[in-house]
């Protein structure tokens, strides 16, 4: 735990001097709202169609925010320094992730409200409750993935290529679930809860690759 | 003979016997299907496919926990070599069930079928296999970054399955359900059959990849401890393990 | 705990470590008794920062044994690592952190009092500067403070990677009693100046192309040995 | 055998026929494919076998007596006995 806040805070306190990639994530998902609406012609949507762009941008600007997470690591001997260290090594896999969980809420805080004024046609106020408890849950899942992939892909001669073409694929069940959960909460007529039935899958998930993660994790740094 | 492909002659020569069988069941024995006709005679291929396909990717993760376990990196030569057929008979698997889909619904792709929709994202995700081993330098890392994607891929299939079947309506042609009872005894038996020669056929093939794999690594060697380190030749870039 | 006089800080027998198909070591057996130092020579590529980095637990033996104060490696490699510090070729502090967030972050990884990292920051006369982020500091201040991260948990074994490289003689001076033979570390020591680490040392290592070349006193160790490593 | 069955109906088997017979083209041409790049790789350790065996001064004489000898190289005139 010691460890895990330690590299916590040296992470976060980077980020505050650095601003790489939390304004990053900010734009991007800006940007492609923007581009949504251009795309798809439609100052508003609703259902299936809100919580599908609100959660493939989410997804989308989790790679690009996972890409930055062990860069600082590679680049300035951040691995060889936390490998020195007598502690656990997933302490690194717990720390990275939980960045990962907060540059993504975040993101949220600034990108859920400017989705909801630039192209949501329901109001978003009533609905975030549901969002939030949907969020969260496909936050631990992007954090958890993203993670991981970052952690691959960082050794790897394409990292900027591997690391999205393993994590699409990979979190696709999550942006599944993720999507279908949030389509009531944006209906257009009136907002419902979002299904249990997709929560859990998003919650078995989370656990189910949380605990993987946390088995391979080891190998990734080991030399 | 050296031991390369020990015992490879009989399995040749079960899984050529046992795929003329199935064929024969298929074409003469089982009965036409009431509802498709003779298009159903795909289902005999296009499913043991897809179904050795998905046992060999969670074969590859379940040998790559072997290989993290032991350090040995046999164990990643065979998990490299499981996931490589089931990549190829996945291909298969996939072709074939889209010329199911064009005869069957007009289409050559069906979204609304969770099965062929789950069994393209686990392709997707093992495509990337061999372009993450190969963008890996060092031998052993490679191994071991490898094993660790396999064994979380291998973990992504049935989970992805779940996810993707509970999207979507049940559109897939049950032909074999788990409860059974819907398949003819004579449709089971030659089901039965054909998943077994297909199967058969995936253990030759790695069998023999693997045979082949490790006379070119020892034929290495031997160029190394005969020549000395320069004869051998700068190792390639590979994607296989060496 | 076994007895560490009686036995040698550092034993390597027949280690082995490969790189792909490439040995980086073959088969080096060496032994430094505790408190005393090595010195490791040999050109670029003989295979002495893969010998520290395998001494650091960074990198697993492939063949042989290691021992590091009387732990196997890799088996012992958590124990070891509280025990040992690595000044390398790389500082092993982040660019856009303070030297004194970098040494406090290190602290707290390794479980040290932050009265320490002060102490050690005035130690090496970095007391001013200790608050400018590392990328603006010069060559020699960013070796002074790995320096100081190496030494942060005072080890019992120091593996030092040309720790003077960059340093005017100033700083050396100011460095000199963290890392110097006086204190009664055990060192490993590589340098490109293979004259000043042999008057440093107890022993002498020379490696080529992987393969110890010799073992012996520094006295010993004449133009011809030299000749035959750099050669 | 209900569902998706029922809304597709049989297709006549002048219909059926290429489809079936397309998607078990398909297996085979997969099986071949592979068969092939196997038989490259096969020829390409042959052709570094007999390299180190040259490199070995060794005499060539457990070659394959169909084997060609790669272009540019001058065929030794030993005896050629098949493998056993």
């Amino acid at each position: 735990m010691r460890a895990t806040f330690a590299v916590l805070a040296k992470d976060l306190r980077l980020e505050l001097r650095t601003f790489e990639t939390l304004p990053a994530m900010v734009l991007f998902s800006l940007s492609t709202f923007v581009i949504f609406h251009f795309a798809l012609g439609r100052s508003a949507v609703g259902g299936q169609l809100a919580a599908g762009i609100l959660t493939v941008t989410l997804l989308f600007a989790a790679l690009l925010g996972a890409g930055r997470l062990f860069v600082a690591e590679r680049e300035q001997g951040g691995f060889d320094a936390f490998l020195l260290a007598p502690v656990d090594r997933t302490s690194l896999l717990a720390a990275k992730a939980a960045a990962m969980f907060l540059f993504l809420a975040l993101l949220e805080v600034v990108a859920v409200p400017a989705f909801g004024v630039l192209l949501l046609g329901p109001a978003l106020g009533p609905r975030l409750p549901g969002l939030i408890a949907v969020l969260a849950l496909a936050d631990l899942a992007l954090a958890v993935i993203g993670t991981l992939v970052s952690a691959i892909a960082i050794h790897t001669r394409a990292r900027d290529m591997i690391s999205p073409i393993i994590g699409l694929p990979l979190l696709l069940p999550a942006l599944i679930a993720s999507a279908r959960a949030a389509a009531p909460v944006f209906s257009v007529h009136g907002s419902g809860a979002p299904p249990g039935k997709w929560l859990l899958i998003l919650a078995l998930y989370d656990v189910v690759f949380a605990l993987i993660a946390y088995a391979v994790f080891d190998f990734l740094l080991e030399d | 003979m050296t031991s390369y492909g020990r015992g490879l002659r009989g399995l040749s020569v079960a899984t050529i016997a046992t795929i003329t069988v199935a064929l024969a069941l298929v074409f003469f024995y089982a009965p036409l299907d009431a509802n498709q006709g003779f298009i159903q005679k795909i289902f005999y291929i296009h499913v043991p496919l897809a179904i050795v396909a998905l046992c060999g990717f969670v074969v590859g993760g379940l040998l790559a926990i072997a290989h993290l376990r032991t350090g040995d990196r046999k164990w990643d030569l065979r998990s490299y070599v499981a996931i490589h057929m089931a990549l190829i008979f996945g291909v298969g698997g996939l072709i074939t069930g889209s010329i199911w889909a064009k005869a069957s619904w007009g289409h050559w792709w069906v979204w609304s079928d969770p099965t062929l929709v789950s069994f393209l994202i686990v392709m997707l995700l093992f495509a990337t296999y061999q372009p993450l081993r190969f963008s890996i330098e060092d031998p052993e890392r490679q191994a071991r970054y490898a094993s660790v994607f396999a064994i979380v891929a291998g973990a992504f299939v049935p989970l992805n399955f779940i996810a993707v079947r509970m999207a979507q309506g049940v559109v897939h042609p049950r032909v074999l359900t788990l409860t059974g009872g819907r398949l003819p005894g004579s449709m089971g038996l030659t089901f039965a059959v054909s998943l077994l020669g297909i199967a058969l056929l995936y253990a030759t093939l790695w069998n023999y990849e693997i045979a082949a794999k490790r006379a070119r690594m020892q034929l290495r060697r031997l160029r190394r401890a005969a020549l000395g380190d320069d004869a051998a030749g700068a190792l390639g870039r590979s994607a296989a393990p060496s | 705990m076994v007895d560490q006089d009686q036995q040698p800080a550092i034993e390597l027998r027949g280690l082995t470590r490969r790189f792909g198909e490439r040995a980086a070591l073959n088969n080096v057996t060496v032994q430094v008794p505790t408190g005393t130092t090595l010195a490791v020579l040999g050109r670029n590529g003989a295979g002495k920062s893969t010998l520290l980095r395998i001494l650091a637990t960074l990198l697993r033996p492939h063949g042989g044994e290691v021992s590091v104060l009387g732990e196997r490696l890799p088996q012992r490699a958590h124990v070891v690592r509280s025990r040992v510090g690595l000044l390398g070729h790389e500082p092993l502090l982040y660019r856009d952190l303070s030297g004194r967030e970098n040494l406090h972050y290190h602290a707290q990884l390794h479980c040290v009092a932050p009265e320490r990292v002060e102490r050690l920051i005035e130690a090496v006369g970095m007391g001013k500067r200790a608050d400018d982020p590392v990328r603006a500091l010069s060559r020699g201040m960013v070796q002074r403070l790995a320096v100081c991260r190496a030494v942060l948990h005072e080890p019992a074994v120091l593996l030092l990677d040309e720790p003077r490289a960059n340093l005017d003689p100033a700083a050396v001076e100011l460095i000199e009693p963290l890392i110097g033979s006086g204190n009664g570390h055990t060192r490993v020591l590589t340098s490109h100046d293979p004259g000043a680490a042999i008057e440093d040392a107890d022993l002498v290592l020379g490696l080529r192309d992987g393969k110890a070349a010799f073992v012996r006193q520094p006295g010993e160790v004449g133009a011809q040995q030299l000749r035959e490593l750099y050669g | 055998m209900t569902g998706v069955f029922a809304v597709a109906p049989a297709l006549p088997l002048h219909t059926a026929g290429p489809y079936v017979a397309a998607a078990y083209i398909v297996f085979v041409a997969l099986i071949l494919i592979y068969v092939a790049i196997m038989a490259r790789k096969q020829r390409r350790t042959e052709r570094e076998l007999a390299q180190l065996r040259r490199d070995l001064h060794l005499p060539d004489q457990v070659r394959p007596a169909d084997e060609r000898a790669p272009e540019g190289r001058p065929q030794t005139e030993l005896p050629q006995e098949r493998i056993a």
